[in-house]
């Protein structure tokens, strides 16, 4: 039996909603028709009352969310689309990010956003949204790139005492398998060493790790041995582990695959360069999508995001200067 | 675009009715014919990405069309193939859209029902859910700005689009600006699975209208007839300066959300209600009991239709899809103040 | 916090609205008081920031908040001064937050109206109008799922919150949950400088309830009396189960938007229809007439709220203003997960 | 006679009205009431019909300029606030920054967003959204520091063909004048020298342009000699200035009144090392607010956002290095 990233996300839901009485699930479809994604499949029935459909309306939708926080329920919202949180983002970044800044009552509230881009999605069901929920305090952004984390990063977003906005990959969850689920991890907020390597390192987070996994194993038959962080969480960040893995091997390649401006492969650079300067033999080096919107043919959505062979390259060109 | 006539009272008039049903209804099956032709090469893996078919709701969606003169504008939703044809749009810029044809008006870079050509009073819809009702505001303001009378705009939601603030605050918008906006609310009675008792608790969606001091009907969306006055008229009372207009239809959707889903949660005693009748067949059987057309002409129209279908699909597959080396990767319209700053370069 | 009776029918109920009425009146007093007191400080630059007053909408928010019990829930907004005394917020509370005190509920970090404590059912509103009412409906749904019955919350809004999504989508999620959410709409004909002409079209905002499902009450919000009975009424219905509540009062703003705008933007003529009375006066007068107070007990009561205001403010002067140094610069609870990386450090 | 900054932005827009019969202005109070900020003080009657106060419904509005510049006319949009536009933030990020990219059609709206911190405004009035809005594609994104800048600026961004978010600092608003209003001015997309000095380079924006020039001020006595250098845009970043200032001085401090994560400051850092690494002579550096909401009281606000002080103690520290 093999489990997928989908259903790692489903049980993790399923194992919280059995564990705590305190958690239910709020969105569009959640409900007996399980989910656009189907991540929700079986629980309206396994938990009746406790997995409710909501009208399309993102912003009351996080809105109940907090005040639900606020009376002690820890609700896990799933947003259709994480596109569509652009609408609920005034209840996201100044409801839900500021309440326990402003009153000292914490704001458990996890937010589930599929997020990122597959084949002919377009340029409305496809964005990654993890650069704008960063940019804000009072919130804690998730970005699991295994069948393992999705699991249990999701489960400990809902032991979270903050707003959690939980950044999971649609491209993995058909396509990431694990034999089962883990019964251990490490905890959020740590980054994990996903391939070791000492020519350079690849500092990266969900879809692209495993794009970063594939062209450091393009690599290896060239002679290059090339570490690849996942982040995990990128915020907070593991400046710490990124900075050891870069102290190794002086070459920094940061790779997201949103859009570059402000994105996590600039906060990453800006905090390597800063506090690590001298570790770098090499200018550090970031690879992201183009800025222009998701496009919907998948010629040019191949073209758009950064793939292995495209981290490769970038890799190969690093390693040379 | 045609103009559908209030009421079908003189002679002339009758004449003029009938002529602007038959073509309604030829848009319909036109529309119903193409939405069939892409969910046949979505199962056969020809279309990527997702395709949204407008089953039951052609007549609502024709009629809308249909009401509409050049010069006016229409923000048509997923549901709204009939409406686009009667619009004005090609058969060839739809499957252009949809197979992901370079030469299509969004040159692959959207898809399926996120088309159309804003110069010329058609908008391509973002996904978000309310959010073009404002934008058919703007186009109507801008015409009055310029002093050109007689704009009027259709902008076309589901019930599910009802509970958006989006929708909320462009319907108040217009009514305060006393826009010549013509909203159609097309209750299928779900919106993606979610039926109407946990979308909104009013016992009927026109009721809202009263709210935003706006006028309403409602209509029996199955019913060509209905329909083309329902429309019509809600259309000819923006145009005159009304103000906004408010249209209910109710119906069923007749597939799934998309292709991908069997609707398996539809509720089987709604598709023996009235609601639940095809739109088509009742049109078909209007025409030939008004004699209107005859068995063997509705069997012409339809070779014909599924003829052009056809060839255009032929065309449009031969077509160059978009090439990522010659793509312009900019998002701004203004060359110079564009980042000169490539990711890709690096 | 009293519970106000539905009618003052029998001479029991009469003596218990009595109370009631009384009680609310002091209520009113006090706020507006303190009010004053606020723009006075503000004037004499010892307040940062805006003072927003209440004046001319105490009898609204006043009914507002002795309508609820302990457990309730009570969204205010800028002009509750009133509601928020009766629902139990202490005049220190108030002016800690206003002068920024240290040991206020929100600890110098927010300041003037946005103040609150959640725990206590009292929401801290964000200033993004129309965002507390879904706020509001979480707490309503969880007591529900605890199975803690018969709580009510009332969130209160503006004519012009009315136009945002965020009010839209509340209000309609209150109404597909059947939730005892009573929204209370002060229509006091302007936000900020622009009248309601240029805010909605419709006749009445009460005429938008019967578009979500909801029932819906309108009042003159300058009577105390129907403002007690009116609210009372809804606040009942709620808390019976009936579902979310709408009450619409008619009132005028007696001061700016804030106290740094003059509104002299307001129509003059509008001061001179029942609207524009000051609800503080219509209650004294009907204290009199009614012979429920003398006139000498009005005196000694505003002498009373005087005297608490100047203790309390004279007591918050001194304390202590929040400290950048002592000052926890983190935003989330988590202190594990809270970044490491101090800027201020570098 | 003076100008204000904000009586720049006044001017500009009747100077825009003026010249242009495809200019008008929509907004919350933007009419008679001339705005919340005055903004549009006397507009509404020099150009009657042209400046119209909208509803409080930030969607719609956005929206409906969107719907205005297909059609032709070049919108102005004033937000109350900038943190307002949280509220319109669908429209701004998806439709009216995609519009140009899916459809060939320009989309020339201005949206002004008065912005940024003032004393005692609170964590609703004063936020900084330039990177929010920069992390899109689609969007220009322009914050002027100066009179001159707030009135040539806001005349180019009506000019220019794509949506411009403009960021207009409150607190410059009354406390900065200038002689007179510009007749020529440096084009948007290019930074400005706003002091010259050899020793570091202090690269900022907006308000924060000020109290780098007041610490630039500061440490001159103590022998060194800070150049500032002033973004203007954001959005495109004008990275060649930048680079070429710091190639002279090989010190970089950069200084953001937003939030650290993922900000200006980070960017400039990622372009800067990533292009120019060599030019460095010491680790770049940022200085930001707090990751906290903007607080209210005076006390915490003058600790939350950097200041000369800070500044001059963080530049101090780097020159040190
Ligand atoms: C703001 C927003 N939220 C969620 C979605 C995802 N979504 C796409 S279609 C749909 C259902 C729409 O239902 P309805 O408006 O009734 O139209 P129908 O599909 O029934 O024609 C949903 C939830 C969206 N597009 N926009
Ligand atoms: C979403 C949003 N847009 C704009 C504002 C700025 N603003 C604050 S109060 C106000 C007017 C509110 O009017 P109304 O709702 O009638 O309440 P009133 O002040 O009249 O009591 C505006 C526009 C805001 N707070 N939130
Ligand atoms: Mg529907
Ligand atoms: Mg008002």
């Amino acid at each position: 039996m093999s489990v997928t990233y989908l259903e790692a996300i489903r049980e993790a839901q399923a194992h919280a909603l059995r564990d705590d009485p305190r958690v239910f699930i709020y969105g569009q479809d959640v409900g007996v028709f399980g989910g656009a994604h189907k991540a929700t499949k079986n629980l309206a029935r396994e938990f009746p009352g406790r997995v409710l459909d909501s009208p399309i309306s993102e912003d009351a939708i996080m809105g109940l969310a907090v005040g639900a926080a606020i009376e002690g329920l820890r609700p896990i919202v799933e947003m259709q689309f994480a596109d569509f949180s652009t609408v609920g983002f005034n209840q996201i970044v100044n409801q839900a990010a500021t309440l326990f800044w402003r009153t000292n009552v914490p704001c458990p509230v996890t937010v589930r956003l599929p997020f990122g881009g597959t084949s002919g999605s377009g340029p409305f069901h496809s964005q990654c949204m993890e650069t704008v929920y960063a940019h804000y305090p009072g919130l804690i952004v998730l970005t699991p790139a295994t069948v393992e984390d999705a699991y249990s990063m999701l489960l400990e977003a809902v032991a979270i005492d903050d707003p959690v906005i939980f950044c999971e990959h649609k491209f993995l969850y058909y396509h990431l398998k694990a034999e089962k689920l883990p019964s251990e991890a490490l905890p959020v907020g740590k980054a994990r060493i996903a391939r070791e390597g000492r020519d350079m390192t690849v500092v990266t987070y969900s879809a692209m790790v495993h794009e970063a996994l594939e062209a450091a194993k393009e690599l290896a038959p060239e002679g290059w041995e090339v570490e690849v962080v996942d982040l995990r969480s990128v915020k907070p960040m593991d400046t710490d582990t990124v900075m050891a893995s870069v102290a190794r091997t002086g070459r920094l390649l940061c790779v997201g695959e949103a859009w570059s401006w402000g994105g996590v492969t600039a906060e990453i650079i800006a905090r390597v360069t800063s506090e690590g300067y001298g570790l770098l033999d090499a200018p550090p080096q970031r690879l992201n999508a183009k800025d222009t919107p998701v496009p919907y043919h998948p010629n040019l959505w191949a073209a758009h995001r950064p793939t292995a062979r495209a981290i490769a390259a970038a890799a190969r060109k690093l390693l040379r200067l | 675009m045609l103009q559908t006539v209030l009421e079908p009272g003189t002679a002339e008039n009758t004449a003029l009715f009938r002529e602007t049903y038959l073509a309604a209804y030829r848009f319909m099956l036109l529309a119903r014919l193409l939405d069939d032709k892409f969910a046949a090469l979505w199962r056969s893996g020809r279309i990527h990405g997702g395709v949204f078919l407008g089953r039951g709701q052609e007549a609502l969606s024709a009629a809308a069309g249909v009401s509409l003169k050049k010069g006016d504008v229409f923000a048509p939703l997923i549901r709204d193939a009939a409406g686009r044809l009667a619009f004005g749009e090609t058969v060839l810029d739809a499957a252009r859209t949809y197979l992901g044809s370079a030469l299509g008006p969004m040159r692959g870079r959207d898809g399926n029902v996120h088309r159309g050509k804003p110069k010329e009073g058609y908008l391509p819809m973002i996904s978000h859910l309310g959010a073009m009702i404002s934008v058919v505001n703007g186009i109507l303001l801008a015409r009055r700005f310029k002093k050109i009378p007689g704009t009027v705009g259709v902008a076309s939601v589901g019930d599910g689009a009802t509970s958006t603030g989006a929708f909320h605050e462009a319907l108040n918008q217009a009514a305060v600006e006393k826009l010549p906006l013509v909203l159609i609310v097309a209750n299928n009675q779900y919106a993606y699975s979610t039926p109407t008792s946990r979308q909104f608790a009013c016992r009927d969606l026109a009721d809202k209208a009263v709210g935003y001091g706006v006028e309403a009907g409602s209509v029996d969306g199955t019913d060509l007839d209905a329909c083309l006055k329902t429309v019509g008229r809600a259309v000819a009372r923006a145009r005159a300066g009304r103000g906004p207009q408010m249209v209910v239809a109710t119906l069923l959707r007749l597939c799934g959300h998309g292709e991908h889903d069997d609707a398996g949660y539809i509720d089987p005693k709604l598709k023996k209600t009235p609601a639940g009748r095809d739109c088509l067949k009742v049109a078909e059987e209007h025409l030939l009991r008004q004699k209107w057309a005859e068995s063997a002409t509705l069997t012409a129209w339809r070779s014909e239709a599924i003829h052009e279908i056809e060839q255009v699909i032929a065309q449009v597959q031969r077509e160059p899809a978009p090439d990522p080396f010659a793509e312009e990767w900019r998002a701004i319209s203004s060359k110079q103040l564009s980042e000169t700053h490539d990711e890709s370069e690096n």
